[in-house]
């Protein structure tokens, strides 16, 4: 018999390593990369909050987070291709200037 | 206790169904080249055993005893995993296909769905494998190989979606069930778009002609598998082979009423219900065999563009008007 | 005995992935990683009884997702950075900031424990099968967020056009 | 009970994988055991026709293959909501109905911009 908390432990850490890789790294595709795991740990809390009180909410919420976290990837890396184009890098420092 | 003995009868069917399996496949090779050979007006293989019928064996002896090369710039372990990623999903998606009435190793809820799954696990062995050799042709024909194959994977998805509506399931026991009462007791008749739209994308799934584009010699040499010898090159083969089985197992599961027999026969005909339904699904499984080869010996091969228009501008519109027509002559009129 | 066994494992190999999927330099074993990391939360999810889910995990973001990062990674052909220009400089307050809200989450979910309100039980789910129960929910009491997916995927068919192909018009 | 389920079924599925794993690495490692192996410089470089490889052999390529890839993401997504959609099409009222035939709408109007783009090409 496992306790909610654990799952929802696992779903922290999970998101911690997600949020501290996003703040520190430069390059925008890990911190893309460290946003898809954040997701990932709501969902692992969510599916496991829904199954311990035996509703669908959280699955069906689980669910659109996915369809949003596509969604969000393919503008994200869209983004970085256009920004790619006028600076040759991934770097996010490169990115200060406000101009096309 | 009772678990191990679970766990060895389940260990037993899983290696009982490999070996069929790759015995199949070895014997698919030989069967391809046989109706090839005679729709070209030639006899195929004749030399190894009785009528050619070693064959296979003396090509899996070649490939083991022949050289293995892995250039120098390849990142090795990378190049390793790459034929294991293939063949390990491909051969894991034979664990949820009903040979006979309950007889898939594993009876999943989300049959069909475990299936794309573990074919949208194949297209990293692609990527993977061109990325690691570390060569031109073999990138960039990885590269159009994974496109091609994520682009009739969509096309495939909503095509079947249709028969998730007639079937109301995605198990793929109770898709060939509700087969049963169906006019000629499979899906093609009413379905027959969706039929008709998951065929030409198995074609492309498995990268058989007219859409081997990847293995076009005459663009891009030998594709992803450029850098490939020996063993390895035979893995890649063996998945293909496998994959293309896989395809059929669906077709017929899915379309042409799997294992069982239509209902109007067995109530016409009882004794045939005594024979066992794998025949049945042998024999649909060899039909499309036999037409994947009849297309290869006819049709000419597309170009890469009018591949990708294919797949996008008719294959994806036409499913989805399939699946909406289906929805509304469901809701409405049955 | 077996539950702690399996979950154990999962947590360990979960966190162990991620922590090696953030780490690597190249970013082609990193979302390499990532795809093992996310067929272990599928897995995962095998255990919390949503099979549906697994299989989405599998086909939306190890078969879809991280295709698209593979894809990009090696159109842009990044190169490997330096190790000093990897991450910004000032990084332990943010790791301060870090442990400290890993804290506090633990601390307030230490204890949590839910009571079975619903009426979606196991036996339900795997009678009915999890993707119609999920289908059943989703379209009679979720309409309108779904509809709003509808454009939350409009966007992107849009804006990426629009951001992406911006150079075939020179 | 919530926290002690074990989803039996997908054991025979977990012994197939190890199984499909243990053949393919089986017979790479037979496969290594048995061959000759007389590497030697040529040998080992890339295959380009016989020619010197010349340039960088991971190139960029088209920006066109992106946006595959990503019209690929929306469009597994949009299959993703299918199912359960067609699967559980006999409990879900004429809303439930309508609302998928307006998702699709919507989609269409993006596949149709999309088209006239000539991201499709």
């Amino acid at each position: 018999m496992i306790p909610l908390s654990w799952y929802l432990m696992l779903g922290a850490g999970l998101f911690v390593i997600g949020m501290f890789t996003f703040l520190v790294r430069r390059n925008i595709i890990m911190m893309l990369i460290s946003l898809e795991l954040m997701l990932n740990a709501v969902n692992i809390m969510l599916i496991a909050t829904s199954h311990y009180m035996q509703d669908m909410r959280g699955q069906i919420l689980a669910f659109f987070v996915m369809a949003g976290a596509a969604a969000g990837v393919a503008i994200g890396l869209a983004i970085l291709i256009a920004a790619f184009r006028n600076r040759e890098s991934a770097n996010m420092d490169e990115f200060d200037l406000l101009k096309g | 206790m009772e678990l191990l003995v679970t766990i060895a009868k389940t260990v037993l069917y899983v290696a009982a169904v490999f070996g069929v399996t790759l015995l199949h496949v070895a014997y698919a090779t030989y069967f391809e080249r046989k109706v090839i050979g005679r729709m070209q007006g030639r006899i195929g293989p004749v030399e190894v055993g009785f009528r050619g019928l070693l064959q296979p064996f003396a090509d899996m002896v070649k490939s083991l005893f022949k050289e293995d090369i892995i250039p120098a710039a390849a990142d090795r372990t990378l190049f390793f995993l790459a034929p294991v990623i293939v063949v390990a999903s491909v051969m894991t998606s034979l664990a949820v296909i009903p040979f006979f009435n309950n007889g898939a190793i594993a009876n999943l809820n989300v049959g069909v769905l475990f299936i794309f799954a573990m074919a949208s696990l194949a297209v990293y062995g692609i990527i993977v494998a061109g990325w690691s050799s570390n060569s031109k042709y073999s990138f960039f024909g990885s590269i159009r190989s994974a496109a091609q194959v994520i682009s009739y994977e969509i096309a495939m998805g909503i095509s079947l979606a249709g028969v998730f509506l007639m079937a109301g399931s995605v198990n793929l026991n109770d898709i060939v069930l509700a087969q049963r009462e169906q006019p000629l007791g499979m899906f093609a008749v009413l379905q027959i778009v969706g039929f008709v739209v998951f065929v030409i994308s198995a074609f492309a799934e498995t990268n058989r002609t007219p859409f081997d584009l990847p293995e076009a010699e005459t663009e891009l040499v030998a594709g992803y598998l450029t850098e490939y010898s020996g063993f390895r090159y035979a893995l890649f083969f063996l998945a293909e082979y496998i994959s293309m089985y896989i395809m059929a197992a669906l077709i017929a599961l899915c379309y042409l009423g799997g294992w069982a027999l239509p209902g109007f026969v067995t109530r016409a005909l009882p004794f045939l219900e005594q024979v066992p339904g794998i025949i049945w699904f042998l024999i649909k499984v060899y039909a499309f065999m036999f037409f994947y080869f009849w297309v290869r010996a006819t049709l000419p091969r597309y170009r890469f563009d009018q591949l990708m228009a294919i797949g996008w501008k008719i294959l994806i519109p036409v499913s989805v008007v399939n699946i909406v027509i289906t929805a509304f002559v469901k809701r409405w009129l049955m | 005995m077996l539950p702690e066994f399996f979950f154990g494992y999962f947590a360990c190999a979960i966190l162990g992935l991620a922590m090696l999927t953030v780490t690597r330099k190249n970013l082609v074993h990193s979302v390499l990683w990532m795809l093992l990391l996310f067929l272990h939360i599928a897995c995962l999810y095998l255990f919390l009884n949503a099979e549906f889910l697994a299989v989405i995990q599998v086909i939306v973001y190890a078969g879809a997702i991280l295709v698209l990062f593979l894809f990009l990674v090696m159109l842009l052909n990044l190169r490997e950075e330096h190790e000093a220009r990897r991450f910004v400089k000032a990084w332990q307050g943010r790791l301060a900031v870090c442990i400290l809200l890993l804290t506090v989450i633990v601390i307030s979910v230490y204890k949590a424990a839910v009571q079975p309100t619903g009426g979606y039980s196991i036996t339900f789910i795997n009678e009915m099968g999890h993707t119609k129960v999920l289908g059943t929910v989703l379209f009679n009491q979720y309409v309108l967020p779904f509809l709003m997916t509808a454009l939350v995927l409009f966007v992107p068919m849009v804006a990426a056009i629009v951001l992406a192909m911006k150079e075939r018009k020179r | 009970m919530p926290g002690s389920y074990i989803p039996s079924e997908y054991l025979p599925v977990f012994i197939t994988l190890v199984l499909g794993t243990c053949f393919a690495v089986g017979a790479l490692v037979l496969g290594e055991l048995l061959r000759p192996r007389r590497p030697y410089a040529e040998k080992l470089s890339i295959y380009e026709s016989g020619n010197i490889p010349v340039g960088e052999p991971r190139t960029r390529f088209d920006v066109r293959f992106y946006v595959i890839g990503m019209l690929f993401v929306v469009f597994d997504v949009e299959a993703v909501f299918l199912y359960p959609w067609a699967v559980a099409f006999g409990n879900i009222g004429l809303l439930g109905f309508w609302s998928m035939i307006f998702f699709l709408a919507i989609i269409l109007v993006g596949y149709l911009y999309d088209w006239k783009k000539g991201a499709l090409e």
